[in-house]
């Protein structure tokens, strides 16, 4: 699989989840996959997105000029305010999360079990520092978590499954799964909302580790 | 496109039901939102539960909804103040349950509502009458009392500006409550002294941003 | 004794109090007979008024035409700010006391025993409603509070005591006793530091209900 | 005359003692006290616990610190991340104590510190390997897990302007932790932009007042 399929795998999926956020919802956009969704707002909608750092109401990446190295999303990249946008520090923007107050997360995830467990904050081979960010608290705190992830591991593993074997980020939170191959509810077992096209049930249930159902 | 403006107080407060849980912005008269609380009293609500500092001053307002028997209940810190007729008679006659909270604490109780925060340990009270039997617990050598964060199906408040997607700002000692009590509200209603363009407000300088927000209503003088 | 002399006692008390209030103090002043230190500020320093309501920075009573009625104190009077003022909400007012940030909190009282316990929210022969305000807050929190009181009843009974009589507001906080008859230091018992001018030590411990001692 | 003015990074560090625990506001690279974390190290200070977000980019600031051996432990929610090449190192020598704490609860603890909370409950971690082995309590049906306060000898901030009362703004996503950690500091310096004279900024607009501040350093470009 070519590096730039890949790219093109989950743009696809930043794309596809993009479009499922209705008119006025305040989300936060995990960092890595997720943060491609900024780029594929539904034009029809205004949609606010959240940054971890403090800020709602983000728009897209900044033209070189308008840089400031300041203003920066969670994942440290640049980015610009809408008209509307606000700014607070650390505690408030976590209050947000905490207290229920964003509608969605959308995040990476290296596992989701059929119950909805999350897996994204680190794996068992991984012998450096770990870091957990945010992960934890949006995981809890939104009201909505939709895991935005390859269906399958580079070597074809499935990474939905009865249960994770990473180690949780929280247990029974993922509501909705978007894969390069499927849009997946999670609510009482794994209900296939949708297959991308070309992409048969079997062969979806053939790269997943645990039952799906027909919607 | 969001729109949270609403054009009346009717709106701003529709869907409240009777028995609700009302968190009332204010410190004395500044920041009191006393035009959505007559609409509370138009509607006809009752059995309330007010969350607020003050008890309502002269016949206006909170004082208005306590004259009229709708309060079945209130959580405050200085109910008895200047003024405050219509509270003190109406709970001297016995129709009125009150839970006495010293302020820091009642706002911290708020705050922890909207923040997801499950209860917290203040040294407030301890010794007191008021954490009189209440569950205490010895952190780092001093005594600290356990306190639960204050859940409510409203928030009213008032603010100086708002925009569309429900920014606010305030004005001087009118700030108070407001930023800690719009969290805290399943639905948070404002009045604002004026409705502002989306824009107008610098994203530096918003107090409230308009996720804690869900009802703007400009005032009529 | 005349409501005038009553009213140029607790002028007086509040005056002595303030003089004690040291450059850059960050100083609450508790609604009622605190409330005048503000006037009294001495003139060589900066002292930095906070009040319960979200303003750090207080300055002396407006003018009429420069009256604001959403700028008040916490006993609900108009004020002023000074410049280097700051507003904030009603949590950050108090995380500054709850979180040991003011150096001072002069509270006026009802009673103060010989071991710092304070009593000034209620009585025991009071059939109204309780208010409590940030009175709990104010002396837990607080670096060093000092009471401003009255030295004794209206009939002459004594109001600083072995065992506060009335429900506590605090135990063991009070560090200093300010009235019109002396100033006293509360520390391992009661150490009178200063005489009101014409006032015997005897006649002070006369309507004292606590042992006082000679610095 | 109150002036909490200093004029140099060491006059504003002035004290710190070895062992002393300290926090540093930033994210990423927005917010970072640099020219403190360095005068910090010319002061030759050591054994330090650094409460931040991240353990540092490249070989400046606190990664800085971290090459020069004076960090024994770091409280930190996101250590590594883009460059962060030093804390890596350092931690995979074993030479570097670490505890990871949530962002959220991070923030959280750091807040408690600064308001007098004695401990408070989140949901945050419940059911990971972050709550392992750590007190937990029902609470209306639903598991939390008991955080603690976290205090400090001294607080590093960067912000945008600043007052001779210690009032501070900041720029944008600069703020992140400032604020909350200018309160929980036994010392809080700050690197400013600019000083500005007193009663420049707006009183409805300062973000940290003084009270929480003791000293402004004007960052030299």
């Amino acid at each position: 699989m070519s590096g730039t399929s890949n790219a093109q795998k989950r743009l696809a999926i930043a794309r596809r989840a993009a479009q499922d956020l209705p008119e006025g919802a305040y989300v936060n956009l995990g960092i890595g996959l997720p943060t491609l969704v900024a780029d594929h707002r539904p034009q029809d909608r205004e949609i606010i997105f959240h940054s971890e750092n403090g800020l709602l109401g983000m728009g897209p990446a900044p033209s070189p000029e308008a840089l400031d190295p300041e203003l920066i999303n969670a994942g440290k990249a640049p980015v610009t305010l809408l008209p509307g946008a606000a700014i607070f520090h650390h505690n408030d923007a976590f209050m947000m999360m905490r207290g229920g107050h964003l509608d969605y997360a959308l995040l990476g995830a290296y596992q989701v079990a059929a119950n909805g467990d999350l897996a994204n904050w680190i794996t068992d081979s991984d012998a450096r520092a770990p870091a957990v960010g945010g992960a934890m608290d949006l995981a809890v705190g939104a009201r909505k978590v939709w895991a935005l992830m390859e269906h399958a591991t580079r070597d074809g593993q499935p990474r939905i499954l009865e249960r994770c074997t990473y180690p949780l980020t929280a247990a029974g939170v993922v509501s909705r799964i978007y894969t390069d191959l499927a849009v997946i509810d999670v609510q009482d077992g794994l209900h296939v909302r949708e297959l991308s096209e070309g992409v048969s049930f079997d062969h979806l249930q053939s790269l997943t580790g645990a039952l799906l159902r027909r919607v | 496109m969001i729109d949270k403006i609403v054009h009346s107080a009717e709106a701003a407060i529709d869907g409240v039901a009777d028995g609700a849980t009302v968190l009332v912005s204010g410190f004395g008269e500044a920041g009191t939102p006393n035009a959505l609380l007559h609409a509370l009293l138009a509607r006809g609500s009752r059995d309330l539960t007010i969350v607020t500092n003050n008890a309502g001053v002269g016949e206006t307002g909170l004082a208005a909804l306590l004259r009229g028997g709708r309060v079945r209940r209130i959580v405050c810190s200085f109910p008895r103040s200047a003024g405050s007729v219509a509270f003190e008679e109406i709970y001297a006659s016995g129709k009125l349950e009150l839970e006495l909270v010293p302020q820091g604490t009642l706002s911290e109780r708020i705050r922890a509502g909207g923040a997801g925060i499950g209860g917290f340990y203040v040294k407030t009270g301890v010794g007191t009458l008021l954490a009189e039997g209440r569950e205490t617990r010895e952190l780092d050598g001093e005594t600290y009392v356990f306190e639960r964060p204050i859940h409510a199906d409203l928030a009213l408040i008032k603010a100086e500006c708002g925009d569309r997607w429900g920014n606010l700002t305030y004005h001087a000692a009118a700030r108070n409550y407001g930023p800690v009590m719009a969290p805290a509200g399943r639905i948070t209603a404002v009045e604002v002294r004026q409705v502002v363009p989306l824009g107008t407000l610098d994203p530096e300088h918003v107090v409230t941003p308009g996720i804690f927000v869900d009802r703007v209503w400009e005032r009529t003088p």
